[in-house]
């Protein structure tokens, strides 16, 4: 990537001219389209943002102290709980970076069965952003379109491990489960509806012109701005930077698939809704993929009872539905990590909400929060 | 019966206006002096109402409630007032207003003494007030065409000014 | 029995209506919320209100009683009076103006010389009580909310007026009835005359209205409520209850002057008489259906709640076959019906588009609407005085 | 002949406008004078509409109407000023605004 410094323009209205009073609001920590418990103060000038002052914590629950004190295996289900809506992706960031730590490979039909279920749930994180992103924007009728879908995938999970939202699908060395049977049937299925669907929302958005009005040009960060805030995921491939993980460092079976990196050019909210669009459909070609070179085999590597593993330091990360996931696991030899630090996509795209929303107007807040796909669980773990 | 109701009705909303006109005058908070200019223009309304003038009290609802007190309703809420209540609410000039209610006093006290007869005005013309809006309008596009092009002018000219006045570079 | 004087006797039945009015529109209102919900749920994949009573057929009542009894809560810093007085002024206006509207030639609706002037000046008194609600909050959301929504209102007024000009210089009254007269007289919807103004009138009825995609002051993903975002319980019921008046005002006024009022389709053509049967049939039709999906409900008080209510329709349907409840019901049926076709189309749009933002909604209103209006005001009234235009310039 | 004789109209008239004067007068809240200078705007529109009825002649109707137009033009221009004041000086005290330029 450009190496270069980049200059970031001096923000746009500064300095009130006393118009009227500045206006202190207090957006949160319980509003409808915070997404979760953020509180964003906003700085006012009639309805034009001079500046916004995030205030995270309200969902604070301390899981990398509690890490810890929890054996490797017993911190697991605890990263369900960070990104609630991707917690499958979690799962096989936090597995995937303990099989490091361990050096053990998961078994190849584990690896698709993971890749799979992982996108899966990038698509049902995507449903949940999109249905919340067009309520915010006052469109109520696609949410219920997106939970519709992601009913499906729910229960797909709920097949394979029982549960549909933390889902705890994965083992640090693998799978617990086999597929269940008409796993191949019904993700095809899936598959095959799905890319209906996804015509079905675009006839109701993409070319609506309300929703371009309300999205084109609101909220642009520049490939420079992006990468200066280390902003990840959708968020930076929107601005016109074509990273990302699965390509860049690939894991699980991501290697074996074929799949584009949709990019955007602007950076605005529409590119930033396009290429989430396109995303899903990319998860739909990797999920079929996937499904059709499906390997015979184990899906349990042979992992220690208790694991132990050697002194040493591992970062390792993954592209979870909303940026880079990432776990620096730090290993004193014990049976408990002697430290975890999450690198969590929202928080870091957060920091960008300041830089995009200054100038414009209150309704285009809450169409940038929601285009930044928070969720607290994570923001604040 | 037939003409005690009208003239009731005239000082039920003589009564009014003058009420509220005192309160508006005497709030110390603007937002409570607009409400009761509202109920003042309303009185009046009602009053043109009384006098067979339906299309003007249609207008004065709409341009005065509707329009104009909003209006002020908005700038009130723009502009902080909080500090301005807090301090003292009336300036000097007391001399003038001494003379001036001296004079309205002056007048109610000789309109007592010699009654309606001793204003004598005009007799009534063989006009007609009706149909109303047929009428002003014939007035105002055919009698008052000029005047009210000018009117549509001034209007023109204030809504500019209005904008350049409160618009935010000012230099 | 006493004789009535002569001076009250034309009051009576006004203030007979006027009561009907009050009493009934509340519940009216109700059950536009209800329809609301279930062409929500229709559009929106889901089944809505099923719970209390047929299909939810009770639901207002139920709602409108845990209105009656939550708690008033009335904020301790809030301007009390003011806040006391402002969701009454939004209710009055409203109701009032909904007495002004003739819903029918039979009913007796005061007729004024400046009819349509006077429910306009109504509804934008009403707007007074929006703006001292959001002041009276002393909360920043209820005065964002108060302020974006006068600002609306005021703007998206006078589109409105300019596209209602257009039909009224075709009609040359402002009575509400002489325009209904008028169109019967040129034996033509006004509609057909004024297609723009009808649209410029619609798009401006919903900002008028603050429905979607113009709902700003409430838009709830931004400024939480609006203007009403402090008000509770019964204080809320009533700005409810004045948001859904003016819904209903603005599809009247849209009915009787683009769409014919009472009138029926093509009112002059003698063999479309049967049409006047219509009430009577769509009654006798509900009923039917009432009767025919019964053995799909599971219970029997369910059953039996289907039963009675198939059963009043049927006899309703069969009251209507009489000559002369028909003359007073059809022309009622008929007003009704379009207004209903008004109210659905805004449920409709609300639930179809996203909303716009404060300042597209501004200029939309200003460099469009208003434009647009007045050019088709300039329009009409040249093709109307055509022919002395065309004497002036020597053809 | 009005129910009502005309005279009385006169009276409420003028003893509105008094009140409005003293409003502007007294008052150092300069929203507070707009407002006042509205009632006195409308003391002269209750005498137009009581004469028109007098005379039966329309024209005093037509008058009012243009006095609306100039108190929908004066209250603009004045509440902008007033915005622009306060933006300026922040008070809206009339007997702060002192100084002819700033």
């Amino acid at each position: 990537m450009a190496t270069t410094p980049p200059v970031i323009p001096p923000l746009a209205p500064n300095a009130t001219f006393l118009d009227t009073n500045e206006l202190i609001i207090n957006m949160g920590p319980q509003h409808p389209s915070t997404h979760g418990v953020l509180r964003v103060i906003l700085k006012l000038d009639g309805e034009r943002i001079l500046g916004t002052e995030c205030v995270i914590g309200y969902l604070h629950r301390g899981v990398e102290k509690i890490a810890e004190n929890r054996t490797y295996t017993q911190f697991a289900p605890y990263v369900d709980r960070m990104d609630y809506v991707a917690a499958v992706s979690n799962g096989l960031g936090y597995c995937e970076t303990i099989e490091k730590l361990l050096n053990v490979e998961a078994p190849p039909r584990a690896r698709f069965v993971r890749t799979i279920l992982t996108e899966l749930n990038r698509i049902s994180s995507h449903l949940l952003w999109l249905g919340t992103h067009a309520i915010d924007l006052g469109a109520i009728t696609p949410l219920f379109y997106c939970f519709r879908e992601r009913e499906e995938i729910l229960k797909i999970f709920e097949n394979y491990c029982g549960a549909r939202l933390t889902t705890h699908a994965f083992r640090i060395g693998g799978l617990q489960y086999e597929t269940y049977d008409g796993f191949d049937q019904q993700v095809r299925a899936f598959c095959n509806q799905f890319m209906e669907k996804i015509a079905e929302y675009e006839t109701l958005l993409t070319g609506n012109r309300i929703w371009l009005e309300r999205t084109k040009g609101v909220g642009i960060l520049t490939a420079a701005e992006a990468i200066d805030f280390s902003v990840t995921g959708p968020l930076l491939r929107a601005s016109g930077v074509k990273f990302d993980l699965r390509k860049a460092q690939p894991y699980a079976a991501y290697s074996e698939v074929d799949f584009d990196i949709p990019v955007g050019e602007n950076g605005d909210t529409f590119d930033r809704y396009v290429v989430r669009m396109e995303e899903m459909r990319q998860s739909i070609r990797i999920a079929r993929q996937c499904l059709d070179k499906l390997p015979e085999g184990p899906v349990m590597a042979k992992v220690p009872k208790i694991m132990k593993p050697p002194v040493g330091e591992v970062y390792h990360a993954i592209e979870a539905p909303k940026g880079e996931l990432g776990y620096h696991v730090v290993s004193d030899g014990s049976t408990q990590p002697y430290r975890i630090r999450v690198r969590p996509p929202s928080l870091i795209n957060l920091q960008a909400l300041d830089r995009m929303v200054r100038g414009l107007l209150v309704a285009d807040v809450v169409a940038v929060i929601g285009t930044i796909d928070i969720v607290l669980g994570e923001v604040d773990r | 019966m037939q003409s005690v109701l009208p003239s009731l009705f005239f000082y039920a909303l003589a009564t009014m206006i003058l009420v509220s006109a005192v309160v508006t005058i005497t709030r110390r908070n603007a937002v409570h002096s607009v409400i009761w200019l509202i109920s003042t223009l309303l009185g009046i309304a009602g009053l043109f109402l009384h006098q067979h003038a339906e299309f003007l009290a249609a207008v004065q609802v709409i341009v005065y409630i509707g329009g104009i007190t909003v209006l002020f309703l908005f700038v009130i809420m723009l502009v902080n007032l909080d500090e301005a209540a807090k301090k003292k609410q009336f300036a000097g000039q007391w001399k003038i207003v001494v003379i001036c209610a001296g004079a309205l006093l002056a007048e109610l006290g000789f309109f007592i003494f010699k009654g309606a007869e001793g204003f004598y005005f005009a007799e009534p013309a063989g006009g007609s007030l009706q149909p109303n809006t047929q009428l002003i309008a014939l007035a105002l596009y055919r009698d008052y065409l000029l005047p009210f092009e000018l009117a549509s002018l001034l209007l023109l000219v204030a809504m500019i000014g209005a904008v350049v006045l409160a618009k935010k570079d000012l230099k | 029995m006493p004789t009535i004087p002569a001076a009250i006797e034309p009051f009576i039945w006004p203030f007979v209506y006027g009561a009907v009015i009050l009493l009934v529109f509340p519940l009216l209102a109700g059950y536009i919320v209800l329809l609301e919900r279930k062409v929500m749920a229709d559009i929106q994949v889901r089944l809505g209100p099923m719970r209390v009573g047929p299909h939810g057929l009770l639901q207002p009542l139920a709602d409108a009683l845990k209105l009656l009894i939550k708690e008033d809560i009335i904020p301790t810093l809030s301007d009390k009076w003011i806040f006391w007085i402002s969701p009454i002024i939004s209710v009055v206006t409203a109701l009032v103006a909904v007495f002004l509207i003739p819903m029918s030639d039979k009913l007796p609706v005061p007729d004024t010389n400046i009819g349509l002037l006077l429910v306009l000046s109504l509804t934008s008194v009403g707007i007074l009580g929006i703006i001292l609600g959001g002041w009276s909050s002393n909360s920043n959301y209820p005065l964002l909310g108060a302020l974006r929504s006068t600002a609306q209102l005021v703007s998206y007024e006078i589109a409105l007026s300019f596209a209602l000009i257009g039909g009224l210089m075709l009609a040359g009254t402002l009575s509400l009835q002489g325009i209904v007269m008028a169109q019967k007289e040129q034996a033509i919807w006004f509609v057909f005359f004024q297609p723009v103004a009808f649209v410029i009138y619609f798009i401006a009825a919903l900002a008028e209205t603050n429905r979607a995609p113009f709902d700003m002051p409430e838009a709830e993903s931004e400024i939480v409520a609006g203007y009403h975002t402090e008000f509770s319980g019964f204080r809320f019921a009533l700005y409810f209850l004045a948001e859904y008046a003016n819904i209903v005002i603005v599809c009247s006024i849209m009915t009787i002057l683009f769409l014919g009022g009472w009138l029926r389709p093509f009112p002059n053509v003698a063999a479309l008489e049967f049409l006047n049967f219509a009430p009577a049939l769509v009654l006798l039709g509900l009923g039917g259906a009432c009767l025919i999906g019964l053995d799909r409900k599971p219970s029997k008080p369910q059953k039996l709640g289907m039963i009675g209510l198939g059963g009043a329709f049927i006899l309703a349907g069969l009251a209507c076959l009489l000559p002369p409840v028909m003359e007073a019901v059809h022309g009622l049926f008929w007003f009704m019906l379009k207004v209903f076709m008004g109210v659905y189309t805004f449920i409709w749009i609300r639930f179809t588009l996203p909303r716009y933002r404060y300042d597209q909604l501004m200029n939309i209103g200003w460099r469009w609407l208003i434009p647009l209006a007045i050019a088709n005001v300039i329009v009409t009234g040249i093709v109307m005085q055509r022919e002395q235009i065309f004497a002036a310039l020597g053809f | 002949m009005p129910p009502v004789p005309t005279a009385h109209y006169v009276f409420l008239s003028a003893a509105l406008f008094t009140i409005g004067m003293i409003g502007v007068l007294t008052r150092r809240n300069v929203v507070i004078i707009l407002i006042s200078i509205e009632l006195m705007l409308n003391a002269v529109n209750i005498n137009l509409v009581a004469f028109s009825n007098l005379l039966q002649s329309v024209n005093g109707q037509a008058f009012a109407i243009f006095v609306i137009v100039d108190a929908a033009a004066e209250a603009a221009v004045g509440l902008g000023i007033v915005i622009a004041l306060f933006r300026n000086k922040e008070t809206i005290q009339a007997d702060e605004i002192d100084l002819m330029k700033w």
